[in-house]
């Protein structure tokens, strides 16, 4: 469906430095299928999704969609925003506090001309488990409970009929009471309507939730990926093999030191090792620390980019 | 050492709003108690009654015996020296707990020297001891906050709490903005900490696998009043907290893969709490006199829990 | 649907209004507009631009308060009272106007620079932080110098100096709208510049606009008449150009107080007016600026 | 559990504030640049010939116009005349006045230290009492202090800089009942001023009603602007941890809330230079302070076409220039600009 | 010389609200400084104190040729203030220097326009003149010691600010405030004997409010050219005089008769119906002279019946009597526009009698002047009655100075001229001669007038130097103004002037009868002054004593010390309530 080629996204900082923050990533979300992106903090998740959407510019690579690459011209953008839709983290910020729940919802069909916003904006709504629909219609966001609010921007997206939905921590800031909702719904419907989805995470249990296939991504590029069961399970990068041993309930934790790293200082060799927690107890690391590793390829198959890796 | 008796915050802001309604709670020296529930549960407003530092519109009913002393009817000048001497907070770190334009040696300080416990070179040794216990290099007391990352800015927040070497510190949500790894290492560095000094520890969080990490015993919340409260390992009995505790699911559980559980319904508004059990319009096994009957905190097992289904 | 939006659009209103009702010293000073305004409106039911004119001053000059003339007279021995009743159509009416265009024009340049990233923004940037570094009453001076005195350029002059603050905060706000995540979203929609500017960021400053506007007709109030005092004027009675008279007729010296205190009374009072009115305004309105607790 | 010890970063700070001084000059220098631009346009505006202004009553041959109007270079095309003027004005010179029959430069220089005493006395004086006030009321909305200091200067705000001088000037210097009309009514000095402190004092005597009013509008704006700067600190959670440490409240509000209340405050502060300047030029004139000011209203009354251009250029120029310092000391202030 | 160690010091103190432009005499161009200037230096001669006819000053006696062209004065042996002795060069040198220096003709340039030759023999002065010039006895050029003034290599950029000053005038000036005050003590040395006070104040005030707020304080003692209303305001202070005389001025209105230029082109939009001298009578009885003088000058003028000379200059003065006098009548104004054929339209507008045009006039005046506003407003009611609209056009006063004088672009102005003890200077400015060139340059015309009766009678009075029968032909000059109204002349506004008498005891005007004081010609009022001598007053008059500066001080500081206590404990009272 929607496909990432050898991506590269990079920003210019202040004094000229440049960060990668998205540094050769191919990601392949198929029909019908939800994907999980996984990483810490500033790995470029976020900046990976925006490409995706078209809101920002790849410095290298290109974004393909349903066969044919993302053109940037207005006219195609706009089409190809019909068919892949975005849902934010926060959906009190994603709702404009004054419009109501209709005018947030309809604001799609009406930038793209479509007929019969009511029924649009009904079915959507009730399709995103508002119902009665009539019931929110004129309500502002402020007036939704946090669970409601994220329903309403999942419907203001399924308002397009979307092939592709992009959610960027959906759940990350709703109550935990509350998440298990939204992610039953998203489950719902991929199960209903076919819809794809990519869902940008740092929470490995959602992605044991609802992914299908489970992205890791550190510094800008995807280290791991594969089946979610495989992955999760069975982890072959030594830095997921870390997130996972921090989730409470494992055995024996292994906890990276230092902090999150810098994408304009991207280390040579493999990017993990700096953090790596095997080199202290390999005996040779100098492929580890001068070798690059390649890029993974698209494929849903279980795959990691480690020099140590036993694949 | 500390006990809250029937602690009830009230917020006169338009209307009445009642955050904390009656929460009793106890906590031994040396003993670690997590409080757990949703946004708005009245978490922080219990935090802040603590030490007496609500805004004035709150009102505050019921006791806090700090050592036996009851901090809501203190003298002023009793009441600042027990703050931060007696008891300290760790709040959020990340972003606002700690003065931006002050550099974090000189905050590190600045309770020593509020409480004569050392002042010039004695608190700057004191600082860099204490900095050196968070694991930090000793030269960061010069460094303003914002260079230094959240996990750090968390570590200086808690170099500071331990200062004046408090019988408890009292952490509300210090992981939530955190990553991943970086909330392990907090979690790691307190739990290390507590253990080392025999600190009683309060610690707040919506998350209550963090919680049952660090701490001995869990309190959980829900509008306002205890739901349940017992020790961390071992399940929990009120519905609410089984269902907090499944929004989290354990990755490898077969029973949780594909299937997201959560609670139907929204949180109440403390302004419209529904009668009877607060939480029965959510409750999943609610029974008609749910909606009638206010369930106290009754004994079950080793665990105390405010649900009519529980332990009859 | 639009009779239910309509319904919600009143109750918000008054939400809003309950909301303002609680300022005290908003309402008054709403009170006091809404009379000055009204009054300024129905003077020509009662009276002409005659009261202002030498010919028909029938008192004695400056004579004090009488029963004939409440206020007193001035050096022409016209009504103090009238003339100040006439005059408050010019220093509104300026006063309004000059407010509307620096808002015109802070809107529109505010939204520009803080919508367009590029050089586009920086240069809008660039001049408005110019502009309002520009001495803004010396500038006015200048300006109305070099233009000659008419109601238009009075208004044109306090106009052009004082956009840069109303751009500057509309430029905050919109950058701040923008960084919500629901522009985001709207991109995502599909939408363009337009539609951003106008459904999201245009509304969501208009609130804030309208506070800074009626401090803005204040400020314009009181550069009116300073700049009348100065010796810049629009040629017609106004309460600055009435108490440019009282200064040059020598009211001070000669014991007049009520010419020279009344009008710049009548300045403070509305001026005061629009200012509690602006600041009521602005705490309902951005609610940023309520008491914050803790 | 294992922490890494990064090594000390070379803190680039001294070097970054350079830079940092380095592009705002080169701001202020484009700023500068776009005041000498339009101040020339601006004032080719003008209606009239000078020249003839200048004849006004007198009787000038045509010749001698013609000389005047070729001294003055008026008679060259517009882009020549531009070049001519910017040459000039970097070499400081303002061409000469026509009422004065002196160089702009000259007048300027025996006036600007009257203004620079009477706006400098009161900004200081507007700015620490502003300040302190709005500090305290901003710490305890809704307090009577607040409510009165908020009160006082929503009032001082509305008045008209030239009314209140006047009044005082009718009330403190002239007398009005039982007040005693204590105060000069003119000047920055008298005519016979002593030596030595009393001399001093006998100019502080003078500046007591002329800073008094220009003090009185500055001040509320600062008051304002800093309450609502601290009403902002206030829920901050910093703050919170600092009452938590036990600090006074007093302290919580010095040592805490202000300091960081004051940051956005100094940009305010020197941004509002503008209107002190403005105000000092109704005040001169009610005051007949010798200053810059009072220069200026002249110019604008004769018109001298030359000194009110060269007036406004300089007033420009250091309000943008004093405005540029103010953006370097918010960098100097604020450790988070400062070293980023 | 501090006065407040030497009590017995008599000072007097003189408010001014114009502030010193120059302190160099060919540069200053403002009345006040030409005020200081006649303090300070000597003239070749000054107007009598009784007739304001000439009389010795510098020149102690004066001859003419025959053919009126050579002039030869006789200076004063007497000294400067600084000891050196005055001689006919010091004379020959200041005018040669205005002759050959064109930055010292920007004071006062005109008045040695005619001059030929100036030459110095010893104490004799002869000077050459182009054509004759019966204005040659009221030279306005002060005399200025070339010892001192020969050093200053650019006469047009040196400010003079050496003190004190070499003058030969009754003070010397020995210290200038900008735009504050001038101090200047007697001149021991001055030919006439020492003044009878110490010191002259020139105080400046920005702010007419406040130096009558200063008179009435007694922080300055006398104040001259004060208008109408600051003058009533001093009515009923015991301790002040109200100085009311017949002033100098003459304020008039300028119609575009059909402006010219030089060489008889037309130039300007004047109105067409103005060129009708109907019209301008018309307008002439349109206008209530007494109640202008009642509503804008308080009373305090004369309604003029005459033309531009005021009724101060006796000798000179013409005012119409008889079937020629114009009166108020607006009955009158109105029939003569009938008659000319200026139909009234629907409107109650007149138009052209072709229908052409309506009566509608500019009336032009400047920014910034308050009577000449409330006038305006008063023509405008009264052309209303007799069908002539009036709209006022405000002009700064280079524009006006530009349209109402070189361009033409004017209808109807207003103007006024200060007039000298000798007329000549505002008689000229009606001359054709004065009209601007085709290209524009003015010649500094006051009505665009150019009349071949007028400009035969000024060449008349010109020549004749027996001052009777000059004075006759200068008054039908006047009356060839009033009938043709050009200018429409309408009151002479009085000289108002206040001081303290408890400051001053005498003070002499000039002319002593019915004279002026600081708004008079000459320093007659300044040298005969004598100051009230009282121990201590001059001690209190600078406003404020040392006592009264120190307790204040002692008050300040007691206050803020006060408050500062006070807020510390209140701080302390918050603290506990957190
Ligand atoms: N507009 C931008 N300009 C410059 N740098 C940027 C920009 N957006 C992102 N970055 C940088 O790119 C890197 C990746 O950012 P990104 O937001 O994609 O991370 P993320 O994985 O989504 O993090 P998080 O989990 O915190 O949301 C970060 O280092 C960030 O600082
Ligand atoms: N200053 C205040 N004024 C009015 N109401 C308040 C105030 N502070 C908190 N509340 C209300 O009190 C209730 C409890 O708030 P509290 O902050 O204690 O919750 P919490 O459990 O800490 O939530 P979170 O997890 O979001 O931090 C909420 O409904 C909140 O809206
Ligand atoms: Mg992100
Ligand atoms: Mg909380």
């Amino acid at each position: 469906m929607l496909e990432a080629t050898d991506l590269h996204v990079e920003f210019s900082g202040r004094g000229g430095r440049r960060a990668r923050a998205v540094d050769g990533v191919n990601l392949a979300i198929g029909a019908g299928e939800i994907v999980a992106l996984v990483g810490e903090s500033g790995c470029g998740k976020t900046t990976l999704a925006r490409t995706l959407l078209g809101l920002e510019r790849p410095t290298a690579g290109q974004i393909v969609y349903d066969g044919t690459p993302l053109s940037y011209s207005g006219r195609a953008l706009k089409a190809f925003r019909r068919q892949v839709q975005l849902v934010l983290q926060d959906p009190m910020g994603s709702l404009n506090p004054r419009h109501t729940v209709h005018e947030a919802v309809a604001e799609g069909p009406r930038i793209h001309n479509l007929p019969d916003e009511e029924s649009v904006v009904s079915s959507a709504l009730s399709r995103a488990g508002l119902r009665p629909p009539e019931r929110f219609l004129h309500r502002y966001p402020h007036e939704l409970s946090g669970g409601q609010r994220q329903r309403v921007v999942i419907a203001g997206a399924l308002a397009l009929d979307p092939k592709v939905l992009i959610a960027d921590e959906p759940v990350a800031s709703l109550d935990a009471s509350v998440r298990g909702e939204i992610l039953s719904l998203i489950l719902r419907l991929r199960d209903d309507l076919g819809l794809s989805a990519l869902v940008v995470t740092h929470d490995l249990g959602l992605a044991w939730n609802i992914a299908d296939r489970v992205a890791v991504m550190y510094l800008g590029r995807i280290v791991e990926s594969g089946p979610t069961e495989a992955i999760l399970t069975n982890p072959q990068h030594p830095y997921t093999q870390a997130l996972l041993s921090v989730l409470p309930d494992s055995p024996q934790r292994i906890i990276l030191t230092g902090e999150p790293p810098d994408p304009t200082q991207i280390p040579t060799g493999c990017r993990f090792h700096p953090r790596c927690q095997l080199i202290p107890t390999t005996p040779d690391t100098t492929a580890c620390t001068s070798k690059p590793l390649p890029i993974l390829p698209t494929t849903t198959h279980p795959q990691v980019a480690c020099h140590l890796a036993t694949s | 050492m500390l006990e809250l008796d029937n602690l009830s915050v009230t917020y006169k802001a338009g209307g009445d709003i009642p955050a904390v309604r009656g929460v009793s709670l106890s906590l031994a020296a040396g003993e670690a108690v997590g409080l757990a529930g949703e946004s708005g549960s009245g978490k922080s407003s219990v935090a802040l009654a603590l030490l007496r530092l609500l805004p004035r519109s709150a009102v505050v009913g019921g006791r806090v015996l700090l050592d036996g002393e009851d901090v809501l009817t203190m003298k002023w000048g009793r009441l600042r020296a027990v703050r931060w001497s007696s008891a300290s907070i760790v709040f959020q770190g990340a972003q606002h707990g700690l003065n931006p334009v002050q550099r974090i040696g000189e905050q590190i300080a600045e309770p020593l020297v509020v409480h004569r416990q050392a002042s010039g070179s004695a608190a700057d040794a004191r600082v860099r001891e204490l900095l050196e216990q968070v694991g930090l290099p000793a030269w960061r007391a010069r460094s303003y906050p914002h260079e230094l990352s959240g996990g750090q800015r968390q570590r200086v927040m808690i170099a500071m709490a331990l200062a004046c070497s408090p019988q408890l510190i009292i952490a509300d949500e210090p992981t939530t903005a955190l990553d991943l790894m970086v909330q392990a290492q907090v979690l790691t560095l307190i739990r290390d900490l507590i253990a080392l000094h025999g600190i009683s520890l309060l610690m707040i969080s919506h998350d209550l696998s963090v919680l049952a990490d660090v701490c001995d015993r869990l309190a959980v919340m829900y509008a306002g009043r205890l739901v349940e409260l017992g020790p961390s390992s071992g399940d929990f009995r009120h519905p609410y907290s089984q269902a907090l505790a499944a929004a989290f699911p354990t990755v490898g559980d077969p029973a949780s893969r594909l299937a997201p559980r959560g609670l139907a319904g929204d949180p109440p508004d403390p302004q419209q709490l529904p009668g009877g059990c607060s939480f029965h319009p959510r409750c999943p096994v609610a029974i008609e006199s749910c909606a009638t009957s206010d369930v106290q905190l009754r004994p079950v097992g080793d665990r105390t829990a405010a649900c009519i289904l529980v332990g009859e | 649907m639009s009779n239910v939006t309509w319904v919600r659009r009143r109750r918000a209103a008054g939400r809003f209004w309950a909301d303002f009702r609680t300022h005290r010293a908003g309402v008054a000073g709403l009170v006091i507009l809404a009379v000055a305004v009204v009054l300024a409106l129905i003077a020509p039911l009662f009276i002409d631009a005659g009261v202002t004119n030498v010919v028909s001053g029938t008192g004695a000059k400056l004579a004090p308060p009488s029963l004939d003339d409440p206020l007193g007279t001035d050096e022409s021995g016209r009504s103090v009272l009238l003339m100040i009743w006439w005059g408050s159509r010019t220093s509104l009416l300026i006063g309004f106007l000059a407010a509307l265009l620096s808002m015109v024009i802070g809107t529109v340049l505010g939204i520009a620079a803080g919508h367009f990233r590029g050089w586009v923004g920086a240069v809008i940037l660039r001049v408005t932080d110019w502009f309002l570094v520009l001495p803004s009453l010396v500038t006015a001076l200048v300006l109305a110098a070099i233009l000659g005195g008419s109601t238009a350029t009075i208004i044109v002059a306090i106009g052009v100096t004082s956009w840069p603050s109303t751009a500057r905060l509309i430029r905050a706000q919109t950058l701040a709208v923008e960084a919500r995540p629901y522009i985001e979203r709207s991109l995502a929609l599909g939408g363009g510049h337009w539609h951003i500017t106008t459904r999201h960021v245009l509304p969501n400053v208009a609130p804030l606009l309208l506070a800074s506007t009626t401090l803005e007709v204040a400020s314009a109030i009181v550069t009116e008449s300073t700049l009348a005092f100065l010796g810049v004027s629009a040629n017609k009675t106004s309460w600055g150009t009435m108490l440019r008279g009282a200064y040059d007729w020598g009211a001070a010296t000669a014991g007049a107080w009520w010419y020279i205190l009344l009008p710049g009374l009548c300045i403070v009072i509305v001026v005061m007016a629009f200012t509690l009115c602006g600041r009521a305004l602005e705490s309902v309105l951005n609610p940023r600026l309520r008491t914050g607790g803790a | 559990m294992t922490v890494t010890v990064e090594a000390p970063e070379q803190s680039p700070a001294r070097h970054g504030l350079l830079r940092y001084a380095a592009t705002k000059a080169g701001g202020a220098l484009l700023s500068i640049a776009m005041v000498i631009v339009a101040t020339f346009f601006l004032f080719r505006l003008l209606p009239g010939d000078p020249v003839r202004a200048l004849a006004q009553g007198r009787n000038m041959t045509p010749e001698q116009l013609d000389l005047e109007r070729a001294r003055l270079g008026l008679d060259k095309p517009i882009p020549e005349q531009f070049l001519h003027f910017v040459k000039q004005t970097l070499q400081f010179d303002l061409g000469v006045s026509y009422e004065y029959k002196r160089p702009v430069v000259d007048l300027i220089g025996e006036r600007i230290g009257s203004t620079l005493l009477l706006t400098g006395t009161a900004l200081v004086i507007a700015v620490s009492l502003g300040l302190w006030q709005g500090a305290r009321a901003g710490w305890k909305p809704g307090s009577r202090f607040d409510k009165v200091s908020t009160a006082i200067s929503l009032v001082l705000w509305s008045v008209p800089t030239f009314w209140l001088g006047l009044l005082l000037l009718m009330v403190f210097a002239a007398g009005i009942g039982p007040i005693p009309g204590i105060f000069p009514t003119r000047g920055s000095s008298s005519v016979d001023k002593p030596d030595g402190f009393a001399g001093v004092l006998d100019v502080g005597v003078h500046m007591v009603l002329p800073c008094l009013t220009l003090v009185a509008v500055v001040y509320a704006q600062y008051l304002l602007v800093m309450r609502s700067s601290v009403l902002d600190e206030v829920g901050q959670d910093y703050i919170t941890t600092a009452r938590a440490k036990g600090l006074r409240d007093d302290d919580v509000r010095r040592k805490h809330a202000v300091p960081n209340a004051l940051l956005p405050t100094v940009t305010l502060v020197f941004m509002r230079i503008g209107f002190v300047v403005g105000g000092a030029v109704t005040v001169e004139a009610i005051f007949s302070w010798p200053g810059l000011g009072q220069l200026f209203y002249e110019a604008i009354r004769v018109p001298d076409f030359t000194l009110m251009q060269g007036t406004f250029l300089l007033i420009t120029v250091s309000v943008i220039l004093m405005n540029t310092l103010a953006d370097v000391i918010y960098h100097l202030l604020d450790p988070r600009v400062r070293s980023a | 010389a501090d006065p407040v160690k030497d009590p017995a010091k008599k000072v007097i103190k003189i408010g001014v609200t114009q502030s010193v432009d120059s302190m160099n005499p060919f540069l200053a161009v403002r009345l006040v400084t030409g005020s200081i200037q006649r303090m300070i230096y000597g003239f070749l001669t000054v107007p009598d104190s009784k007739t304001l006819q000439p009389s010795p000053d510098l020149a102690e006696s004066w001859t003419t040729s025959p053919d009126g062209l050579t002039w030869t004065f006789k200076i004063r042996q007497a000294k400067w203030s600084d000891g050196q002795p005055i001689t006919a060069d010091d004379a020959a040198w200041t005018f040669n220097k205005m002759i050959t220096d064109d930055g010292a003709k920007t004071g006062n340039g005109p008045a040695v326009a005619n001059f030929q030759s100036v030459t110095a023999n010893g104490q004799e002065l002869t000077i050459k003149l182009k054509t004759p010039q019966a204005s040659m006895l009221d030279n306005p050029v002060p005399i200025m010691p070339k010892h001192v003034w020969e050093k200053v290599k650019n006469i047009s950029e040196y400010d003079a600010e050496v003190y004190p000053t070499v003058g030969s005038g009754p003070y010397v000036a020995v210290e200038h405030k900008k735009d504050q005050f001038v101090r200047l003590e007697a001149n021991p040395q001055y030919w006439r004997g020492r003044p009878k006070v110490d010191e002259l104040q020139v105080i400046f005030y920005d702010n007419p409010a406040a130096s009558i707020v200063g008179l009435k304080k007694g922080d300055i003692d006398l104040i001259g050219r004060l208008n109408p209303p600051d003058f009533e305001s001093l009515k009923g202070d015991d301790n002040i005089v109200q100085w009311n005389t017949q002033g100098r001025r003459a304020a008039y209105l300028q119609i575009n008769h059909g402006a010219t230029t030089s060489d008889n082109k037309p130039i300007g939009d004047g109105h067409p119906a103005l060129k009708d001298p109907k019209v301008r009578t018309a307008l002439h009885y349109a206008i209530d002279k007494q109640k202008l003088v009642d509503e804008v000058q308080g009373g305090l003028a004369k309604p003029a019946d005459g033309s531009i000379i005021p009724p101060l200059y006796k000798d000179f003065f013409w005012e119409a009597s008889g079937a020629e006098k114009v009166t108020f009548d607006l009955a009158k104004a109105n029939k003569i526009l009938d008659d000319a054929g200026y139909k009234k339209g629907p409107d109650g507008v007149r138009t052209m009698p072709d229908g052409s045009r309506k009566l509608q006039f500019r009336f032009s005046i400047h920014t910034d002047t308050p009577i000449e506003d409330k006038l305006a407003e008063y023509l405008t009611g009264w052309f209303k009655e007799i069908g002539i609209t009036l709209t006022t056009k405000r002009l700064d006063s280079s524009k006006f100075t530009e349209e109402t004088g070189t361009t033409a672009l004017f209808d109807i102005a207003i103007s006024g001229w200060s007039v000298n003890p000798d007329p000549e200077e505002v008689l000229g400015t009606h001359l054709c001669s004065r009209r601007p060139t085709a290209s524009g340059q003015g010649g500094g015309t006051e009505s665009f007038y150019c009349d071949p009766q007028y400009e035969s009678l000024y060449l008349q009075q010109q020549k004749e130097l027996d001052r009777t029968k000059r004075a006759d032909t200068i008054k039908k000059m006047e009356e060839r103004l009033y009938t043709d109204a050009p200018v429409i002349a309408l009151y002479y506004p009085n000289d108002l002037e206040g001081y303290r008498k408890d400051r001053i005891a005498s003070i002499t005007p000039i002319p002593e009868d019915k004279g002026l004081l600081y708004g008079g010609s000459g320093y007659w009022p300044f040298y005969t002054l004598e100051a009230v001598s009282k121990d201590g007053v001059t001690a209190e008059s600078g406003g404020m004593s040392g006592g009264v500066i120190a307790g204040i001080a002692a008050a300040v500081v007691v206050v803020l010390i006060g408050g500062f206590f006070v807020l510390r404990r209140r701080q302390g009272a918050a603290d506990e309530r957190e």
